[in-house]
Order: C-alpha cells, then sequence, then structure tokens
C-alpha cells in the first residue's frame, strides 16, 4: 500500500480510466506518456535482442573477415549484405534516395510472400478441406443418443447426430457465398443466404468470446486497485 | 538426399493448380477477355456514400487499416483508397486518410496523389489530409475518433487490417450517425463492424472488391482462379463426405499430411 | 419525454457505472462459482499431463501487457503444471513486450519447485522476424538466438547443451511439444501455419479469447491438440490441475457483467423498437 | 530500372528461395541467411518508427503546434527507455565500469532488476493494460447503443451471442445444465463450419497473392511511379 512504485502504478491506471468520465489533460499527458514510454521500450528491446546479436557482432565479425586474414564465410558475406540492406532503408527520409528503400522492402514482401504461400497451403489449406471429409451422421452418435440421461445430456445427443452434417452443409453454404462467379440468385442465391446465417451465427460467438476478452482486461485493472493498491484481499 | 519430399505432392499440386490457373487468367484478362464479378453489396454503398458526401459538401474519412506495409491487407486498402480518391478528386469534398504505421505513409500518399492525377485534378491533391497519427494502437483510435467527432465525415469506411480498436471506431462513427463501410480480412473484428456499420465487406469480399471495382486483368484474374479452385474443392468436400459416408477413405488418405 | 426515449438516450457514463458494480461487487464479496471444463481445455491439460520427467517443451509465450489479463494466468498455470511433471522448457518470445513478462512468470512459479535456470528452463528472449523467425526455429534454435535472453552462450547452458537426451537441443524438433500463449499476431495461426505441419510438431495453444473462435477449425482437425480461450480456459485449467487462481476468482466477477451486457443489448433493442413504434403510431 | 525491376528482382528471388526451400530439402542451409536478412530488415524498420515518432514530436515542440505540451510528456518518456536500452549499456561496456545503481536497481541493461525493467512494470504495463480494459466499458455502450437486431441476420448474430456469452460462465449451467452443452455445440458445429469456409477462402486468397509476387505480377507494394 505504501510502496511508491503501487502509488504510480495506481496513478497510470486512474490516469487512463479518467478517460470513462471525460477527456481531460491527465489522460492526454498518460496517453502521450504511453507511445513515448512504448516507442522507447521498442528500441531498445530491438536494439539488445536483435541488432547486437544478429547483425552487429555478425558483421563485424563479417567485416572484420573480410579484409582482415581468411577466407570469409558464406553467412558473413550475407550479413554485411543485410546491413548494406538496412542502411537503404534510411534513405526513405532522403527526398533524392527514397526509391532506394524499396530495395530492402521488395526482399522483405518477397520472404513474407514465400513464407505465405508454403504456409496457407500446408497450415490451412490442405489440413481442413481434408478435416471436413466426414460421414454424413458420425459414427457412435446413435450409441451417445441412446445412452443419453436428462433432458440436457438428450439434447447434446440429439444435436450431435446432426453434427456432421450441419458441419458438411454450413461449409459448403458459406464456399457459396464467398463464390464470386455467380448472382446470389435461385439456388445458389438460397445457398448463399444459407452460408450468411451461418456466418452471422459464428460472428454472435466471436462477439460473445470479445465480450469475455474485454471484461477481464478491466478485471485485472480493478484487482489491482482494490488488492494492490486499496489493500482489499480478493485473488484465490 | 531426397530431391523432393513425396508427402508434400498434395501441397505441390494445390499450389500448381491455383498458381497455373491465376496465370492464365491473367493473361487471358490482359488480352481483353471480360468476366462475370457478381455484385458486392459493400461496394454499391461505397459509390452511393461517397456520393452522399460530395452533394453535402461534406468530408470522407478513409482508414486503411493500423498494420503494416507488409500486411497484404494494407496493400489491398491501397487499391480500393486509390479508387475512392479518384471519385472524389473532381469535387472539393477532403478526404481524410488516418495512418498509424511509418511505412504506410508514402504508400498512401503516392496511391492519393497518382489517383487525383488521373482525374484530372493534381492540385487539388492535399498532403495535410494524409494524417500520420500514431503507430501506438489506442492513441491512433483516439485521434480518429476525434477527427470524427470535430470534422464529422458524412461517409466512414475502414478498409484494412484492424484489430481491438475497430470497436472504437465503429462506435463512435455510429453516434455521429455517418453512412459506415467497413471491409476486413480479421475475422475476430467483422462482429463489430456488422453490428455497427451500413456494409461490411466480409473476409473474402474486402479481396474481392478490388477486382470488381478496378476490373485490373490481374486481379480479375486471380479472383477468378480462386473461384475455379474453389469449384474444385465444393467437389472435393461432396465426393470426400459420400465416400467418408460408405468409409471408402483414399481420397482422405491422399490429402492426410500426418 | 417519454421513460423509453429517456433511456434510449441515457449518458454512456451511466452504463459505465453498471458495468463498474458488475466487475466489482463479485470481486470484493468473494463470490466463487465451480468452472465447467470445455473438451478443448480438456485436451489442453491431458496433452501436458502425457509428458514424462526429463521431457523438454518449447513455449512461445507470445503476448505483451495488452493480453496480461488473460495469458499470465494461463502462463502461470502452464509452468506450474509442466513443472510439477518435471518437465524442461526451453521459452522465448516474438513479441517486443513480451520478454519481461516471461521472465516475470518464471521467478514466480520456479522457486516454488526450485527449478534452477540453465538447467530447468531457459529464456531465450525477443526476435523480430515473424513467420520468418519460426521457420529458422524449425532448423537451427541458434541460429535465431545466438545467445538467450541474459546474454549467455547457448551451449554454456545445460539444458541447451545436452536436453535432447544427452545431446544438444538444435531445433523445434527436439521438444516434445509446443506450448503456445498467444495474443495475436505473429501468434497462433502463424505457428500452426509455419511450424506445426511442417515440422511435424505436437502443439497446445492458450488465446486469448477474441482468437479462441477462431481457432476452433484447427482443435477438429488435429492441428491443436487442446485451446484455453480467454479467461474461461484458464479457470478451466486452473481448476483441472487443482490450482484455483485468478481465472477461478475473476468467474463470478465475469458472470454478472456478461448477464450485464446481455441485458443491455435486450434493453437497448426493447427501447429503440417501443420508440419506433410509438413514434410511428404518433405521426 | 532501378527503381522497379530491382526491388522486384529481389522479391522474386528471396520469395522463390523460401518455396524452393520447403520442396526441396537440400535447399535447407540457404534459406535461413535469407530470412536472417528478413529479420534485420525488420529490426532496421522499427528503428524508423521511432526514429518518426521522435522527428514527428520534436518538430511540434519546437513550433509549439497544438498540444506541444504533451508531447514533452511522450519525448521524456521515450528518451529515458530509449537511453537507458540502448546508449547507456554501449557506454558502460566502452568504459567497462562497474555496477552502475539508483537505490537498489541497476541502471545498465534492460532485464530483471534494472530501472529500465521497473518502468516496464509500472508504467507501460498498466498504461497499456488499462487501455485494453477500457473496451470492457466501451463494449457495454456498445451492447446498449450500437447493437440493433434490425434482419434475421443480426438475430442470429444476437442469438449466438447471448448463448455464448452466458454458456461460457459458471452461471450458465446454474441456470440449466444444458446452455454449456448448447455453446459447446454451437462453438463446435455451425460456428466452427463458417470459421472454416473463411479460413479456406482467406487462405486460396493469400497463396494466390503471394504467387503473384513470387512472379513479379503484383507490384503494388511499390505504390505506382
Amino acid at each position: 500500500m505504501n510502496d511508491p512504485w503501487i502509488w504510480i502504478e495506481a496513478i497510470m491506471t486512474l490516469a487512463i480510466l479518467s478517460y470513462l468520465y471525460k477527456d481531460n489533460p491527465i489522460y492526454k499527458a498518460a496517453e502521450y506518456l504511453f507511445v513515448g514510454v512504448a516507442s522507447g521500450f521498442y528500441l531498445s528491446t530491438y536494439f539488445q535482442n536483435v541488432l547486437v546479436p544478429n547483425l552487429f557482432v555478425p558483421v563485424w565479425r563479417g567485416t572484420s573477415a573480410l579484409f582482415g586474414p581468411g577466407t570469409p564465410a558464406v553467412t558473413d558475406l550475407v550479413r554485411v549484405t543485410s546491413l548494406v540492406l538496412a542502411i537503404f532503408m534510411f534513405m526513405r527520409f532522403s527526398p533524392r534516395g527514397a526509391w532506394l528503400s524499396r530495395w530492402p522492402l521488395g526482399a522483405l514482401v518477397g520472404a513474407y510472400a514465400g513464407l505465405a504461400v508454403i504456409g496457407l497451403a500446408q497450415g490451412d489449406l490442405i489440413p481442413q478441406i481434408d478435416s471436413n471429409l466426414l460421414p454424413l451422421v458420425a459414427p457412435g452418435a446413435w450409441k451417445t443418443l441412446a445412452g443419453a440421461q436428462g433432458v440436457a445430456q438428450g439434447m447434446a445427443a440429439f444435436l450431435g447426430l446432426f453434427s456432421n452434417i450441419v458441419l458438411i452443409v454450413g461449409l459448403l453454404a458459406t464456399l457459396v457465398y464467398f463464390f464470386f462467379s455467380l448472382e446470389h440468385r435461385g439456388f445458389a442465391g438460397k445457398t448463399a443466404k444459407l452460408g450468411i446465417y451461418f456466418l452471422m451465427i459464428s460472428f454472435g460467438a466471436s462477439y460473445g468470446f470479445t465480450v469475455m476478452a474485454r471484461i477481464s482486461l478491466a478485471l485485472d485493472r480493478l484487482r489491482f486497485l482494490f488488492e494492490d493498491w486499496l489493500g482489499i484481499h480478493i485473488s484465490g | 538426399m531426397k530431391l523432393f519430399d513425396p508427402d508434400r505432392l498434395p501441397i505441390f499440386l494445390a499450389i500448381a493448380l491455383l498458381g497455373f490457373l491465376v496465370v492464365y487468367l491473367i493473361q487471358r484478362a490482359k488480352r481483353g477477355q471480360t468476366f462475370f464479378i457478381r455484385k458486392i453489396a459493400g461496394l454499391e454503398a461505397v459509390e452511393e456514400a461517397v456520393g452522399r458526401a460530395t452533394e453535402m459538401g461534406k468530408p470522407i474519412l478513409y482508414v486503411p487499416g493500423i498494420d503494416d506495409a507488409n500486411n497484404i491487407q494494407t496493400i489491398y486498402s491501397m487499391i480500393i483508397l486509390g479508387y475512392v480518391a479518384k471519385m472524389v478528386a473532381r469535387y472539393e469534398t477532403p478526404l481524410i486518410v488516418p495512418i498509424a504505421k511509418a511505412f504506410v505513409v508514402p504508400l498512401a500518399e503516392e496511391t492519393t496523389r497518382q489517383a487525383y492525377l488521373d482525374a484530372g485534378h493534381p492540385d487539388a491533391w492535399n498532403r495535410n489530409n494524409i494524417r500520420y497519427l500514431s503507430d501506438e494502437q489506442f492513441a491512433f483510435a483516439a485521434g480518429v475518433n476525434g477527427i470524427i467527432l470535430r470534422e464529422r465525415p458524412a461517409a466512414n469506411l475502414y478498409m484494412g487490417s484492424f484489430f481491438a480498436e475497430s470497436l472504437l471506431l465503429a462506435e463512435t462513427g455510429f453516434q455521429t450517425g455517418a453512412i459506415q463501410i467497413a471491409g476486413t480480412a480479421n475475422i475476430h473484428q467483422l462482429p463489430f463492424f456488422v453490428v455497427a456499420c451500413d456494409y461490411t465487406l466480409i473476409g473474402e469480399e474486402f479481396f474481392a472488391a478490388t477486382a470488381y471495382l478496378s476490373r485490373e486483368p490481374r486481379l480479375v484474374g486471380t479472383l477468378k482462379g480462386t473461384d475455379y479452385v474453389k469449384v474444385v474443392i465444393l467437389v472435393v468436400l461432396v465426393v470426400g463426405a459420400l465416400l467418408a459416408t460408405v468409409h471408402v477413405n483414399f481420397l482422405h488418405e491422399f490429402l492426410n499430411l500426418e | 419525454m417519454s421513460l423509453t426515449q429517456r433511456i434510449e438516450a441515457l449518458d454512456r457514463r451511466w452504463i459505465f457505472l453498471l458495468m463498474l458494480f458488475s466487475m466489482s461487487f463479485p470481486l470484493i464479496v468473494h463470490i466463487r462459482l465451480p468452472v465447467r471444463t470445455s473438451p478443448e481445455a480438456r485436451g489442453f491439460y491431458e496433452s501436458i499431463e502425457a509428458l514424462h520427467a526429463g521431457d523438454v517443451v518449447y513455449l512461445a509465450s507470445d503476448y505483451d501487457p495488452g493480453g496480461k489479463a488473460e495469458l499470465e494466468p494461463m502462463l502461470l498455470a502452464v509452468l506450474d503444471h509442466l513443472f510439477r511433471k518435471d518437465v524442461k522448457i526451453v521459452g522465448a518470445t516474438l513479441w517486443p513486450a513480451g520478454s519481461p513478462l516471461l521472465e516475470r512468470a518464471y521467478k514466480t512459479v520456479a522457486p516454488k519447485y526450485n527449478k534452477t535456470y540453465g538447467v530447468d528452463y531457459v529464456h531465450l528472449g525477443f526476435k523480430e522476424g515473424k513467420e520468418n523467425v519460426m521457420v529458422q526455429l524449425g532448423k537451427s534454435i541458434r541460429e535465431v538466438f545466438p545467445v538467450d535472453y541474459y546474454g549467455t552462450k547457448l551451449d554454456s547452458l545445460p539444458l541447451m547443451h545436452s536436453g535432447f537426451n544427452g545431446n544438444p537441443i538444435d531445433k523445434l524438433g527436439d521438444t516434445k511439444l509446443l506450448v503456445n500463449i498467444s495474443i495475436g499476431y505473429p501468434g497462433t495461426k502463424e505457428w500452426v501455419q509455419q511450424v506445426r505441419g511442417r515440422f511435424q510438431m505436437k502443439m497446445i495453444s492458450g488465446c486469448a479469447a477474441v482468437s479462441a473462435p477462431e481457432y476452433f477449425p484447427y482443435v477438429q482437425s488435429g492441428q491443436l491438440s487442446g485451446l484455453l480461450g480467454g479467461l474461461a480456459g484458464a479457470a478451466e485449467y486452473e481448476q483441472l490441475i487443482g490450482r484455483p487462481g485468478w481465472g477461478v476468482t475473476g468467474m463470478a466477477a465475469q458472470s454478472l457483467s456478461h448477464v450485464t451486457i446481455v441485458l443491455l443489448i435486450l434493453v437497448g433493442n426493447f427501447v429503440y423498437f417501443w420508440n419506433r413504434r410509438k413514434g410511428a403510431a404518433r405521426s | 530500372m532501378l527503381r522497379r525491376e530491382i526491388p522486384i528482382f529481389l522479391a522474386v528471388m528471396v520469395g522463390w528461395f523460401m518455396v524452393g526451400e520447403f520442396f526441396f530439402p537440400w535447399a535447407e542451409p540457404g534459406g535461413t541467411e535469407v530470412q536472417q536478412m528478413a529479420v534485420i530488415i525488420t529490426a532496421a524498420g522499427v528503428i524508423l518508427g521511432v526514429a518518426n515518432v521522435i522527428r514527428i514530436n520534436l518538430l511540434k515542440v519546437s513550433r509549439r503546434q497544438k498540444d506541444w505540451q504533451y508531447s514533452i510528456f511522450l519525448l521524456v518518456g521515450l528518451i529515458v527507455m530509449g537511453f537507458l536500452g540502448t546508449v547507456l549499456p554501449i557506454v558502460h561496456a566502452a568504459v567497462k565500469g562497474g555496477a552502475w545503481t539508483l537505490g537498489s536497481l541497476n541502471l545498465v541493461g534492460i532485464t530483471d532488476g534494472t530501472v529500465f525493467d521497473r518502468l516496464y512494470n509500472r508504467i507501460y504495463v498498466p498504461l497499456s493494460a488499462t487501455m485494453y480494459g477500457l473496451l470492457a466499458f466501451y463494449i457495454a455502450s456498445a451492447a446498449f447503443r450500437a447493437f440493433r437486431v434490425r434482419s434475421t441476420e443480426a438475430a442470429l448474430l444476437a442469438a449466438a451471442a447471448i448463448i455464448v456469452m452466458i454458456g461460457r460462465v459458471p452461471l450458465g449451467e446454474k441456470i440449466w445444465d444444458g446452455i454449456p452443452l448448447l455453446t459447446d455445440w454451437i462453438m463446435n458445429v455451425p460456428q466452427l463450419a463458417a470459421k472454416r469456409a473463411i479460413l479456406i477462402g482467406a487462405a486460396l486468397g493469400g497463396i494466390a497473392t503471394g504467387l503473384k509476387i513470387l512472379l513479379g505480377i503484383e507490384r503494388n507494394f511499390l505504390g505506382s511511379d
């Protein structure tokens, strides 16, 4: 309660919460301080964790190997080119040399494109199609329905009977909605309409989960204020 | 050392099939063949919204997402931004583009300047409307909300990659009564756009919008390529499910990468 | 103005106060509710339960302060569960603001099971590069992390030197399980796309409730062997490992707040349509 | 030529390296180096971003533009956190200084027990966490004021949201033990089918876009020249 750092954290928390009442100078100062501290944090973290171990040290080794004795390893040469490309990045500020910054951007976009093609094909496309090749009724669904006790389990088992059919029909209908070569009329129109209904149920589920997430965030701050700052015992 | 990893064959085939179709259809589109693309409700609304805003002489707000230039959605948003800028160039309506990442500022500037040039009004382009607000998500959202409440745009367009701040933008816009149209492939933000906006481009529709709007050969070719592959997938899904029902699993074995 | 019109035009600060009460009352009054386990949370628990003493897991702690409220309880519970089973942990993060959070979690749980740094667990720190780093880790950890978070060379850490039954841990494949705590991009989706299939890793994930619905297809397809969704997921897992913590405590406040939100939606719509019908009837 | 062809050539080369390395394992070693380059360039991009923040705010203060007083808070925060993690460690290493401490905290470095880490935990964390915490209040006001059920689609969305919200918390089971089972079914069947369709569609779109970059067809990332 009397640790000065807890007071600092409490002031930070309350300064942001004050925005709920109305925008005020304290909130604005805290917001600007936040952007500054965040930027300074990123600067130091990238410097310590990326630039020093992955760039300055190897490049220093690369350049010294290049000009010094012995043959430079391939990796050191590439590291030097990375440094050169990284410097080109900063050319973006000079009016004349701005186009130079496109070289590293090109390499970066190329790298991400290559990884995206592989990752999406192997991680998403094939496995998701494969895992929907399901029998119309899940094996054992009838058995669970027969063995279900009580209304609740009965309802769940009854729904279980239709799980695979709904999964198959739902996927097909939603894919038809995302089909752009047919006007939404007639059979295609009705299927696309069914697809929208499935999408809306999925957005409803996401809405529910997001509400849960946001509330947990506020709860964490309230716990700090009540327990650490005001000393009211809470957590289990 | 294995030359080619055999159980990665289905992946190779999928990429090869899609790649071939996309390249072939882009060539056909370049040679002038026209392709049918269905109406996209969200885009009809964009034209209507821009029209209404220009009549009322009130500004249009276009937020190209908060992600960096390496996110495909930001690049696609630039294409839609270019299209909207071309529509707006002929009128005095200011097109305000708040930006959240330093890298995106030059992209947005070049895209809008080019669009105003193509529309024949290079002088109407106003660099101050491309406003870098902050790299920080909520400072950016507060900045955009400030613009919405102060300059009261008649149409708010949110196109690109959005995260938790989507709710803040959509709700503030909802209060001012502006027409709001959103488009993003970030699935988790769609519920908030769907609830608070008049029209929403859902996931792929956002990507399809660029092809529909621009009719640019590369984009139309890609859209049709992915559509035809979708037909193949629909067939595989139906056949696969029926086969699985009768306990024949060769399709599952082939596609199973485990 | 009729009552319903006044309600519809209610200053939103009253709603803020209502939410403040819904979240604070159950916390202060210590209401504790039993938590039911969802199938995907049980899968998360059983995947760790199946590990043996001496096995090594790769812990991708990809979150930052914004996600602390939901994910720190999960991380603390995972560390508790892993250390209790004498499983060794190679931890790192792809989020710039993530390293101090992992460090603090280690420092909170490790002493309880007197685990020593470098032998039982390792903190490699943060590395920028997103998907690039993931694929590289599949091939060579040392290429990505020449030194750990404290600047020590990897080979001078016993776990990294001989953790893979005697020989050095070179790549992700040398670990038994990929445990991912994820708040956004890069996170669970990218680990599934770039690493899970390519390097045949068994993977479980704890994620923010916002992204949980998107990952259910990965659970059904078997790409994810377990999933914890938001604070509710943390509470379920805490209860499964018999260590009720903040997750379980928060559930009562979460429950009352959800009821408040549901009522707000219903009342909001009732008032909206009532005024429209009244308004239409009058004009 | 230099403005457009070389960046695209670089993109194509680097991209195919990544793809080739996946299908042809013998290309293994090369891939890691190229990825190493991407890591360094991304880090350089971040330093660029921070430099941009400094430039904008320094201008704002020097020209006394609106809200310039607040930019001072930003610059102070940035300089303190930046200095502790970059300049100070270099000076400390160069001078081979001993333990530079402020009270019980170590001044140099960014790990546990340093001033940097304490500022991170007591200023950055609460500010960031509370910023997100505000969303709980906004979501409540949005639920009341911006969640109008005016169509069948909106009704389905609302019904699913309400069932999931009640079913995911212990209260749901208290009302009727069927609700959590209904929530599990919604999450694992209808919701999953729609999310899977979105996943497949996004994968196709993403692969196509990636391939266009690899084939030098997609040039938009350069902006029109």
